[in-house]
């Protein structure tokens, strides 16, 4: 055990190595991926290892060879392919959430479709209306496929190794904003100590990243970041939070949640996702359905309100979840109920 | 073109075979919905898209296949699986929503799948294409000669999945051949109404790979189209584009009431039913007497009537296992 | 005012009609919607009044002709574009979603995009997983489209006048439980009295469609005609049930909900979506956030299982909602508390 | 061809405009980035796609444009926004995040909407294809000639909804120009690695248009070309599609190390730079003289530092107003 670092990317990238190094059938595919490396590296270096015909630049045609990954996929393959930003489901959902979700259903479970599709998510630099979004509420409400995401390097190594490995659909989904990347805003806790062999972070186990008792933050993404922030600022006003990484959002750890809200009877939800319809209002519910009786104050949500996700710097720093908000709400709710 | 002998019968046993279970679907689809017709009565509830008529586009292809390739079809599907040789027993009975059916029940007659042969089709136009494509990238990868085939209708052709799907498998020079089943019509429109060109066919120069008109709904011609598309995939030499002009004999769906094609049109397509105009065939040729058919039939009939009865037979699968098969078990663990 | 009766699906063709007799501008397309009459007969007899040049059938492009109607109504039309079920979204999302949901935000206010969107949604009818989903949590999810859903043919008719007359895009879903469609299983409740005359149900606004004082019902599309019936057998358990029909998801009136919650004190939510991240959860967060100290019990969800639609009829009838199950969470949710 | 002089000299100028943009922007975008690239900092945060090399596909056609015709453009729009016509200055403050831009700082630079003239773009590959179609349906109704153009890269030619655009547009003989800027790549990838065939032009006959290469990237070719097609929609013989073989000078976006372009390839667009050598040969043909060309460069050169210096001079939105231009207020009522 060394205390070896890396940035998310690379651990991302090194995931992927390993488990390509070890079964011929894992192979790459997408925009970018190969020359480029995958517009945020977490294909980075794959070419120069593994060839071309395993780590494959496509066209822009994303129902093409999403499509094609599934077929892969039926016939013994076991591909990782990028759909470049998130917010470009759109032209290719239905290969995504009507068949590659669906078809071990369908089956009957005869028909295994072991595809990890990779996508970037997440705003907070300006990137506008079509390259800020999360979705993960979208694909996390549509049946059949798992859906991950890390917030740290030593998740990310570990939940892409199991994505790999895993015999369903994983939609592997990184926030541009824990990656490291030299181009981004820096971020400190995009690096950390990352084992060099390969091992597995089960998916489906949330992880409580900072331990508290005066109310839960579950969160996930980038906002670990901001809820761990804002406990650092919430412990200098007295006040502990309990931070939770859900890091998985199909298989949903909902004892977890239960579990720490029955522990400190009151809950805050950050959702980088749209307000309405989605993660923060299942969490909620979650909460709700499992811990009614121990909360002292109705469960708070701090999201991104439904609109679209603008342009300008002080247009979008206001409407996404921010350290000051999670504080805010935070310590209004230790004084409701 | 010399075929032989045994694949003139077998294209015609597997005409016989599909238009029967057509028939006999249909029958026990429309006989406990009528006359109040609810779709979700009967002992086959939900959509049929049946294929009478088509059978030409599917059994054409049968004697080029091997063991291993693979297929993906349409909404429209009986036709290609029964082709290709799916389990019938087991498609009979996931139609009927029996746990004994391909899916347990799960996917009904659009989601048909089946690992060997390996088959799969789909309930939304256009997304079965890509999924070739992929298979196609599987063949070869494992090294394999075999050969991936998209079937679609030619109301598919103007989704853009089939643009995609085109210019992958011919950048990547992979081993697919695409089936356009030009029938005329997508559900009400017809292709004039929805078609730029008159030949989907012509579209294959966009991606510098052939493309071949079929003008005649004949399992013969369709044979030899195929046979040359097949062959120059398995060797390499990269994917083909193949239009057909068929028949869909009945509505789109079964309860449809095809007011929007004329009763000429119609007329006409039964007089030129592809079933009956290739027993003339091979009955003039001398290929099939009197004795010979009937035999056949009978032979088919039989085999389609004990499929319906395995299906019959069978039980519905318990409520409780709609809550399995969403996931896979882990095969691979630490 | 006659006591005219009309079924949902003729109530909907007659507020296109008008509108297409008033307003030159109005013109529909899509897939069979001209010489069929559109496959759930949303626009049967539009075609022989108004010609082939406002009611156009289309080729299957629905990225195509969706993005059409939307430059159509940037140059000054009033598009209706249908997309034949709801299921098929994941062809043409991004059009819908990205574009034309967006479009006006982007524009800074100064283009508006005033496309009715209309798609059948539902199931019951064992049309499988790629044929009878409703999610209408996943529209609902994405900012910048208004989403209704009628459940009987009065607001059929009205919320149709009203979203052709937004300028803003509006889905609008019809459930096929609920037209009267002679080829469905009969529905006594999807024929009503139409007033003859134009007239708007406003966008936005939920129904009580009962009134009753022990539980709130709040549900949407056919599974009101199921909360209504269960609503009868409730009533004969001395359970008064109250019914909202909440019509429009986007606006929600949570108003309307949290009203109702603080007078009943218990909340069900019935929903014919996937359980997970979807209306369920939002309308259990409406109530929490309005009505948390009047709770009696935690709030319970009747739902589809997070499972694509079986196709088998014991499989779909036992995962959809069902009258049954509504009296039994309703009757176990009188206990709780 | 004969061009009017006026016709020659406004695409000059245009050209200088629009590399004067690009030039601005791309300083200002990177001064406050570098070293420590951080692409959320500056003046100017995000992405910046710049089309410094592509002006000629943009101000080919300007001279045939009127009042009324509606364009859609990509993620790389600037230039088209320019030869368009569009307020310059709404513009800039637009990509600059101000209160006084083209949409109040909610779009920036890949979301730039104008009502006169009408011009919108789109982060997303393929997506303004069907919407220039639907603009050419609005023209139709309303009976003018006006003509709808849809600007694309080679890379979105092998995207759904270029197949589903030109066929609907065919289909229905609309007034819309498709014009494929080929760059030569998409981010990083070759046209070699994405496309089956060497020219997009190719591909009208799939849809039984027009198809025309514009082999130099050059402003009159592109103008000769440009004025057939145009003029043609007007006329309401239908759409056709035109390819235009041009260059990206700088990288995919501002910041894009430009790794998988060779020092060879980089150095031989430079070499062709079409600003220059449109200026040569204008001087040549004795159309524009020294002064001439250094008048233009000083009225270029001024109105975009007057565009830059009103969007610096406007101030940024309120962060409440993230939450208006949602939704429209309704303008029908009872
Ligand atoms: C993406 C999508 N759009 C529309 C439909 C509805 N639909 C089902 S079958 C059909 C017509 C298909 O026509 P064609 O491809 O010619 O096949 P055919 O039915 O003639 O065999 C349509 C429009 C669908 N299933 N999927
Ligand atoms: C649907 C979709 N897929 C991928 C992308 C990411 N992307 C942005 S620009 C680009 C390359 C576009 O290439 P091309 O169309 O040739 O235009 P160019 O950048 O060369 O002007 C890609 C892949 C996107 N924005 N949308
Ligand atoms: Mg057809
Ligand atoms: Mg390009």
């Amino acid at each position: 055990m060394t205390d070896r670092k890396l940035t998310t990317q690379k651990a991302i990238a090194e995931a992927i190595a390993l488990e390509m190094r070890g079964d011929d059938s894992v192979f790459v595919m997408g925009e970018d991926v190969a020359t480029y490396g995958g517009i945020f590296g977490a294909t980075e270096g794959l070419l120069d290892e593994f060839g071309a015909k395993r780590v494959i630049d496509t066209p822009i045609s994303e129902t093409g060879f999403i499509g094609a990954a599934i077929g892969a996929a039926i016939g013994g393959m076991r591909p990782i392919v990028e759909l470049m930003f998130v917010d470009f489901f759109g032209v290719c959902m239905d290969q995504i959430y009507n068949n590659m979700a669906k078809i071990h259903y369908f089956s009957g479970g005869n028909v295994s479709v072991p595809v990890v599709l990779t996508t970037a998510v997440g705003g907070g630099y300006s990137d506008a209306g079509q390259h800020s979004q999360t979705l993960w509420g979208t694909f996390a409400h549509m049946p059949g496929m798992k859906v991950v995401i890390p917030s740290n390097p030593y998740d990310a190594k570990g939940l892409m190794t199991a994505a790999i490995r895993d015999d369903n659909p994983v939609v592997y989904m990184f926030h541009k904003g824990v990656l490291g990347l030299g181009w981004m805003t820096p971020n400190p806790r995009a690096t950390g100590v990352v084992p060099e062999e390969p091992y597995e972070v089960p998916i489906g186990e949330a992880n409580v990243a900072r331990e508290g008792t005066d109310l839960t933050v579950v969160t996930v993404g980038l906002s670990v970041h901001r809820a761990l922030d804002a406990a650092e600022v919430l412990q200098e006003k007295g006040i502990s939070a309990e931070v939770i990484d859900l890091r998985s959002l199909v298989p949903l750890d909902r004892e977890t949640i239960v579990a720490s809200v029955q522990k400190t009877h009151r809950l805050l939800v950050v959702d980088e996702d749209y307000h309405s319809y989605g993660m923060s209002g299942e969490v909620v519910s979650t909460a709700i359905e499992g811990a009614f009786d121990y909360l002292d104050a109705p469960p708070v949500r701090v999201t991104t309100p439904d609109i679209p996700i603008p342009y300008s710097r002080p247009l979008e720093q206001w409407a996404l979840p921010s350290v000051d908000r999670i504080v805010e709400a935070s310590s209004n709710l230790l004084v409701a109920g | 073109m010399d075929i032989p002998r045994e694949h003139l019968v077998d294209m015609y046993q597997t005409m016989v075979k599909i238009r029967r279970f057509e028939e006999r679907i249909r029958e026990i689809y429309l006989d406990d919905k009528l006359p109040a017709f609810d779709i979700a009565a009967g002992l086959i509830p939900g959509e049929m898209h049946l294929a009478a008529g088509q059978e030409p586009v599917a059994v054409g292809m049968r004697p080029h296949l091997k063991a291993g390739d693979a297929i993906t079809a349409t909404h429209r599907p009986h036709h290609i699986a029964i082709a290709q040789g799916v389990d019938l027993k087991k498609m009979a009975a996931e139609i009927f929503g029996r746990e004994t059916g391909l899916g347990r029940g799960k996917g009904g007659h659009m989601h048909l799948f089946s690992v060997d042969p390996a088959f799969g089709c789909s309930g939304i136009i256009g997304e079965g294409m890509p999924v070739a494509v992929g298979s196609a990238m599987a063949f070869r990868h494992k090294g394999t000669d075999n050969v991936a085939l998209a079937f679609f209708g030619e109301g598919a052709a103007n989704q853009g999945s089939f643009h995609e799907s085109l210019n992958l498998a011919a950048l990547w020079n992979l081993p697919v051949v695409f089936i356009c089943e030009d029938n005329a019509y997508a559900i009400s429109v017809p292709k004039t109404a929805s078609t730029a060109i008159a030949d989907n066919s012509d579209r294959a120069a966009g991606y510098g790979i052939p493309g071949v008109l079929v003008a005649a709904n004949d399992p013969v011609a369709v044979y030899e189209v195929m046979g040359e598309a097949i062959a120059r995939a398995r060797k390499g030499e990269g994917p083909s584009l193949v239009e057909v002009k068929t028949d869909r004999l009945w509505g789109h769906f079964e309860g449809d009431a095809d007011a929007y094609r004329s009763d000429e049109f119609k007329a006409d397509m039964v007089a030129r039913d592809p079933v009956n105009s290739f027993v003339k065939r091979l009955t003039d040729e001398g290929i099939l007497n009197e004795s010979d058919i009937a035999g056949i039939q009978q032979a088919m009939y039989d085999e389609v009537e004990e499929a319906i009865q395995f299906a019959l037979d069978s039980p519905y699968p318990e409520p409780e296992t709609a809550l399995e098969d969403v996931f896979a078990e882990r095969t691979v663990t630490l």
